[in-house]
């Protein structure tokens, strides 16, 4: 079997990987939001289905599927159609360029099926040499499901709530280009797997912490989430962009929302926690037991800050639109461009210093 | 005309009337219980006492006529009369009689069928007392049946005695009386003579309180709960007028409705309990015909109606318009007697148009106050013939007999229907019989087509009574399922035949007759109101 | 409840930081997010087991297994009461249908089979022959209760009443009687019964 | 498979830019020119140039389309918006002098116009080193624009404020 085919195998697999995880991390998610959230304010939230309220959001799932699908006569079909899966798509593309493990040192160990290895499988699947790019890129077009959306749904608190959603996103996407920016000062490249290796090397880059803050920001405005979700707050604009979704179109939604958390949490830890890296711990000296022990220690990671997601939603009220725009352009926008210059003035002293 | 002063009014007023009718026509409530416009003064409740200036105690305003005083006894030097219906010694005595009334009185007003409509309840509320002194217990009395109609609750009679002179001076039949004394007293019944007299029933409409009640109505409702429809008897040709009270569709109870020219405040028991004839009758629930096996199958209105035209025509094609017979019904009203009149001459093209009615065979009964019943059991026999310009169907009935004519229409709607003599052997000759007619019956069983229709309480329409008055009835309930009217069925008819036909409302149709028909000149809904309109007497005498 | 009034220094250094304010949040549903979920992870699950209701009073009652209890006042589903033998105290005098705000209530009286042993009392002769309150449509105001003069209607505590179909939402009369029997001595939740209508 | 997807997007970029000036809403117009320029995109990490294709959709899929489409969004225009006949010449005009220099650059005097490319194309170090080393005057002079236009902006906004 030749290397190409191979890769191909291996890619799938990590594919089918990926987005099982996904899935079913998002099912998860919602379990954790609604229990959490019941916690926090002193109550049990769903304890009923499947051992301690586990089944709940399968139970909740199939409901959404097995609902009638109402398509309202006004609203635009075409668009309204693919909004959900425009919403969706890039929430599960973000997770390709993640490196979730260590490389496998497999090379020339015979697989069933495989035969023998060619090559190192590298947890991660893709491994382009742009990813931090790749990220930005699909991040930025998830708004597109939010404003097709709500302009489909010919109704004027969607439209709204797309306005918003647009303006918000692309106000944030500023600040948390310049962030990436100084990581990949710090890091020198635009590849994940390299930005881990070389926070291996030399430090988290969450030392940089006002970059990880201005990041940390950034991501939960991209996310739609509170205190950033002025696309669909109730209250206002009664669920924004998706009021009248239903059924798994409304579900997609859904998976979009609880999916990007995933990815940013992940991307978070990637870029900021050092990814799969256990401090002081050298895991290739542990093989295949330090594969395992890095995997688990990235979902560790990445799990905290989900719940950091949850927490700060159920703590914090929700921004006003001009608050938004204020903290956004005059407060964080400066900020992180003095974060980029200072953190290229110390790269460069620190350069200097071991040289 | 003596001068008066009626609580601070001053009024001139014709000597000889009581005080009470007198304060009632100025728009003064004087309450009362015995006093009745139509019975002789009794003066016994002693609800109605009134401080008259000048006489030393209070007066009973039912019996008390205003005079003429002569001139030095005129108060003030002018008014012959002075009145206080509101002093303190009024209300007081009027408190205190309201006391005494009550003594005795059940506090049974839930299960009371007069509470709602009871002068003792109205007036304990404006004028009694509101709480009971007396820690004595009632005198228990039982309840009895007076007759077959009517039963008497004892305990709760206030010895009025108006129905005791009911039956003296309106039925003369004096089957009534009060017994014992004191607080024994009880209207009872003579030995072997129950209370069974054909007016019977007024006796519960002019019981002031829920004492005297009729069988029929007894527990079926509660009468504020109850709608009120102001229509015309169909029991005999009188057209007494009647209030229909009605519940949830269904007719519950009639009321006699004042009328001076017709039935004063009376109705008789046959027209009171008539309505049970008419609604619980067995209905033609949807248009029916006799398939080519000679079964009865069910069809719809639509089909019919093209089957009857096709039929028709053939005969008409045979046979020329004369073949074709229509008979108008007593029990039907003017409109829709016309509206057949009009399918025949105009439409059809025939003048074979009789009118069909049972025969008169009751002697017409006449009260000692000069209440009467018709013998005529028809409410529109005089309407009927007016505008059919037909006495009876012989006419038509020969015609059949030999054969001249094929096809028949037949208006129905006579109380428990069904042939009339004679007719069932008649109509076997026919090629085509239509009978359109609320009631299932021999006749329209063995009708080729039954179209249905509706009964008195479904539709509007005017009868003419014995008189010539012509009186409305309105529509009090709605048809259980969707049964067209018999005017919407003929009309119907009408535009299958005649395309041209302009469909008519039932008012509509009162003014066609109106231009039409002499007797009803200048006739309309708005112009017969609800007491009706009598038919010019110069018209009649001419005819 | 007196209004607590908080002043809030607008222009303050703290303040303006804003995400001091923002720590103070988290920490204050961090410290709820402890207690309750420490709770529920741990010791409700041995709880259960054990068989007993849970004891953290503030957390959401547990229901199937847990009910709440009504206060004294409480209006809830409808009785129709029975006098000591065992007859219906109901006159059908239509009161409670007439104060029914939401027309719920519809009647037919009728004369009662037991009207021949008391001649002399009208209370007795009357009865209704059909009783019936369309709980969809009622919106337990108590003015029926109010209304009855011979005190046959009563608001019961029960609250966990549903029908699978409208038809099953009209309760007649033998149902209103089921819910006296089940309702008469006061403790239908204390007792833990339940209320089966679906027939 | 190199070929097979380079025809799926080359397809799907010249059927989504004909869509985008025939369709009568603009909405989907806007929408349509973005699937183009995801098609590009696509075309560029065939060409190995996946900085390019990234910063294509970051930039002018992910931000500029934005706007697009939230302008169209706002000025809801209806479907009978008609384009004036100047318009229409010098969009004929300009549309097919572009078109006319992609075919002529297709012949071989064309072809010879172009210096053979020695680097490796879309990196992004490469590409940096070329930006602030060779290019380094266009790119600022760009970035000046830029600045002017921003300003520009500003100072006409302000200006409306004060008038208001």
């Amino acid at each position: 079997m030749d290397i190409a085919t191979q890769n191909l195998i291996f890619s799938v697999l990590k594919v089918a990987l990926v987005i099982k995880v996904l899935l079913l991390g998002v099912t998860m998610v919602i379990l954790a939001e609604r229990r959490f959230s019941a916690f926090m304010q002193d109550r049990l939230g769903p304890n009923r289905t499947f051992y301690g309220g586990l089944g709940q959001s399968f139970a909740d799932g199939i409901k959404l599927i097995l609902k009638e699908d109402v398509i309202p006569t006004h609203v635009d079909k075409l668009t309204y159609m693919i909004a959900p899966i425009v919403m969706m798509t890039p929430a599960l593309m973000t997770g390709a360029v993640i490196p979730f493990g260590p490389t496998i040192p497999i090379a020339g160990i015979s697989l069933p099926f495989i035969g023998e290895n060619l090559t190192p499988l590298v947890l991660q699947v893709a491994d382009i040499n742009v990813g931090l790019l790749y990220f930005v890129a699909i991040a930025s077009i998830g708004v597109y499901g939010i404003v097709m959306g709500g302009w489909a749904q010919n109704n004027k608190y969607s439209l709204l709530g797309a306005l918003r959603a647009s303006a918000q996103m692309v106000s944030y996407e500023l600040p948390m280009g310049l962030a990436l920016v100084t990581v990949v000062l710090m890091s020198g490249s635009l590849s994940m797997n390299e930005i881990v290796a070389h926070q291996q090397e030399t430090f988290w880059y969450v030392l940089n912490f006002p970059a990880f803050m201005i990041f940390l920001i950034t991501i939960f405005a991209e996310t739609n989430r509170l205190p950033f979700d002025l696309a669909e707050c109730e209250q206002e604009l009664v669920a924004g962009y998706h009021t009248e979704y239903s059924s798994m179109k409304f579900g997609m939604f859904l998976l979009a929302e609880y999916g990007n958390i995933i990815t940013s949490s992940a991307l978070v830890v990637t870029l900021f926690f050092g990814g799969w890296d256990i401090p002081f711990v050298d895991e290739s000296a542990l093989g295949l037991f330090g594969v395992i022990l890095s995997m688990s220690v990235f979902g560790l990671k990445t799990s905290i800050f989900i719940f950091i997601f949850i927490w700060v939603r159920w703590s914090l009220p929700r921004f006003r639109y001009d608050q938004l725009m204020n903290v956004s352009w005059k407060g964080i926008l400066p900020l992180s461009i003095l974060t980029v210059v200072g953190t290229a003035v110390i790269m460069v002293l620190l350069k200097n210093f071991y040289h | 005309m003596p001068k008066i002063k009626l609580d601070g009014k001053i009024l001139e007023v014709e000597a000889g009337k009581t005080i009470l009718q007198v304060a009632a026509e100025n728009g003064k409530e004087i309450p009362h219980y015995c006093y009745h416009p139509k019975l002789s003064i009794a003066g016994n409740c002693r609800m109605c006492l009134v401080e008259v200036q000048g006489m030393p105690k209070l007066q009973t305003a039912c019996s008390t006529p205003i005079g003429n005083a002569p001139p030095h006894r005129k108060i003030d030097e002018e008014f012959d009369m002075v009145i206080s219906t509101k002093t303190e010694e009024v209300v007081e005595s009027q408190k205190s009689i309201m006391e005494f009334l009550l003594l005795n009185h059940p506090l049974d007003c839930p299960v009371c069928d007069q509470a709602g409509e009871c002068k003792l309840q109205d007036y304990s509320y404006d004028y009694g007392r509101g709480f009971r002194r007396a820690i004595e217990d009632k005198t228990p009395k039982p309840k009895k049946d007076l007759g077959p109609n009517i039963s008497l609750y004892t305990q709760r009679c206030i010895l009025c005695s108006r129905c005791v002179r009911f039956c003296d001076e309106i039925v003369g039949e004096h089957e009534l009386a009060i017994a014992n004394r004191g607080h024994k007293d009880e209207i009872v019944t003579y030995p072997g003579k129950p209370l069974k007299n054909r007016l019977s029933g007024n006796v519960a409409d002019i019981c002031p309180v829920g004492a005297l009640v009729t069988k029929d109505f007894l527990f079926s409702a509660r009468v504020w709960n109850l709608k009120h429809t102001k229509s015309v008897c169909t029991g005999c040709s009188a057209g007494c007028n009647i209030e229909v009270a009605h519940l949830d569709d269904k007719v519950k109870r009639f009321k006699p409705r004042e009328n001076e020219e017709v039935n004063e405040v009376w109705i008789c028991d046959d027209g009171r309990f008539g309505y049970h004839a008419i609604q619980e009758v067995e209905r033609v629930k949807k248009p029916r015909k006799i398939d080519a096996n000679g079964n009865q199958v069910d069809t719809n209105l639509r089909d019919a109606i093209s089957e009857i035209v096709e039929k028709v025509s053939q005969v008409k094609k045979v046979w020329r318009a004369k073949s074709i017979g229509f008979l108008g019904s007593a029990h039907a009203s003017n409109e829709e007697n016309f509206l057949l009149n009009k399918f025949a001459n105009k439409i059809i093209g025939s003048h074979n148009v009789g009118l069909r009615a049972p025969e008169i065979t009751e002697d017409e009964v006449e009260f000692k106050a000069g209440f009467k019943i018709y013998g005529d059991k028809t409410p529109n026999r005089k309407g009927a013939s007016q505008i059919l310009k037909a006495e009876n169907a012989y006419q038509v009935y020969n015609k059949i007999k030999h054969g001249e004519i094929k096809v028949l229409f037949v208006l129905g709607g006579i109380p428990e229907g069904g042939f009339l003599p004679e007719e069932e052997e008649l109509f076997k000759k026919l090629d085509l019989l239509v009978v359109i007619d609320y009631q299932d019956s021999d006749l329209t069983k063995s009708a080729h087509y039954a179209l249905g229709g509706k009964n008195y309480f479904e539709k509007q329409g005017t009868f003419t009574n014995v008189q010539g008055r012509v009186q409305r009835f309105s529509q009090a309930v709605s048809s259980q399922g969707s049964f067209l009217s018999d005017i919407e069925i003929l009309q119907e008819l009408m535009t299958a035949f005649d395309s041209h036909w302009k469909e008519m409302m039932p008012s509509e149709i009162l003014i066609q007759i109106a231009k039409e028909v002499k007797e009803y000149k200048g006739m309309s809904l708005f112009k017969i109101g609800d007491l009706g309109m009598l038919q010019p007497q110069e018209v009649l005498e001419t005819v | 409840m007196a209004t607590k009034k908080v002043s809030i220094n607008v222009k303050s250094v703290k303040n303006d930081l804003y995400l001091v304010e923002v720590f103070r949040g988290l920490m204050l549903t961090l410290k709820h997010f402890m207690k309750i979920g420490a709770h529920a992870a741990y010791q409700a699950p041995l709880e259960r087991r054990a068989g007993k209701i849970s004891t953290n009073k503030r957390a959401t009652i547990q229901y199937p297994e847990e009910k709440w209890v009504p206060y004294e006042k409480y209006r809830g589903l409808h009785r129709l009461n029975k006098d000591e033998q065992d007859r219906t105290k109901c006159v059908a005098c239509e009161m409670c249908s007439t104060a029914c705000p939401a027309d719920c209530i519809s009647i037919e009286a009728e004369r009662s089979p037991w009207a021949d042993e008391y001649p002399n009392d009208p209370k007795k002769e009357k009865h209704p022959k059909k009783y019936e309150i369309d709980i969809l449509r009622c919106i337990f105001c108590g003015f029926c209760e109010e209304a009855c003069p011979c005190e046959a209607i009563e608001l019961t505590e029960i609250y966990d009443f549903s029908a699978y179909s409208r038809e099953n939402a009209i309760y007649d009369k033998e149902k209103l009687e089921i819910v006296y029997e089940l309702t008469k001595d006061g403790k239908y939740y204390q007792e833990g019964r339940s209320l089966d209508l679906e027939f | 498979m190199e070929l097979v997807l380079f025809t799926i997007f080359a397809v799907l970029a010249i059927a989504s830019a004909l869509v985008v000036i025939t369709q009568e809403k603009p909405i989907y117009s806007v929408l349509s020119l973005v699937v183009t320029l995801f098609s590009l995109a696509g075309i560029y990490v065939l060409l190995n140039a996946y900085f390019l294709a990234m910063i294509q959709i970051a930039v002018y899929a992910g931000a500029i389309m934005v706007l697009f489409l939230f302008v169209v969004m706002l000025l809801n225009l209806k479907d009978s918006y008609k384009i004036p006949n100047l318009k229409k010449l010098l969009g004929t005009v300009f549309g097919g002098a572009i078109a006319l220099s992609v075919i002529f650059s297709f012949t071989k005097v064309g072809r010879a116009l172009v210096p053979e490319s020695e680097m490796p194309a879309g990196d992004a170090y490469n590409m940096g080193i070329l930006l602030f080393t060779d290019y380094v005057f266009p790119f600022e002079i760009a970035s000046i624009l830029l600045l002017v236009a921003t300003i520009g902006a500003i100072v006409f906004t302000k200006k409306q404020l004060k008038e208001n």
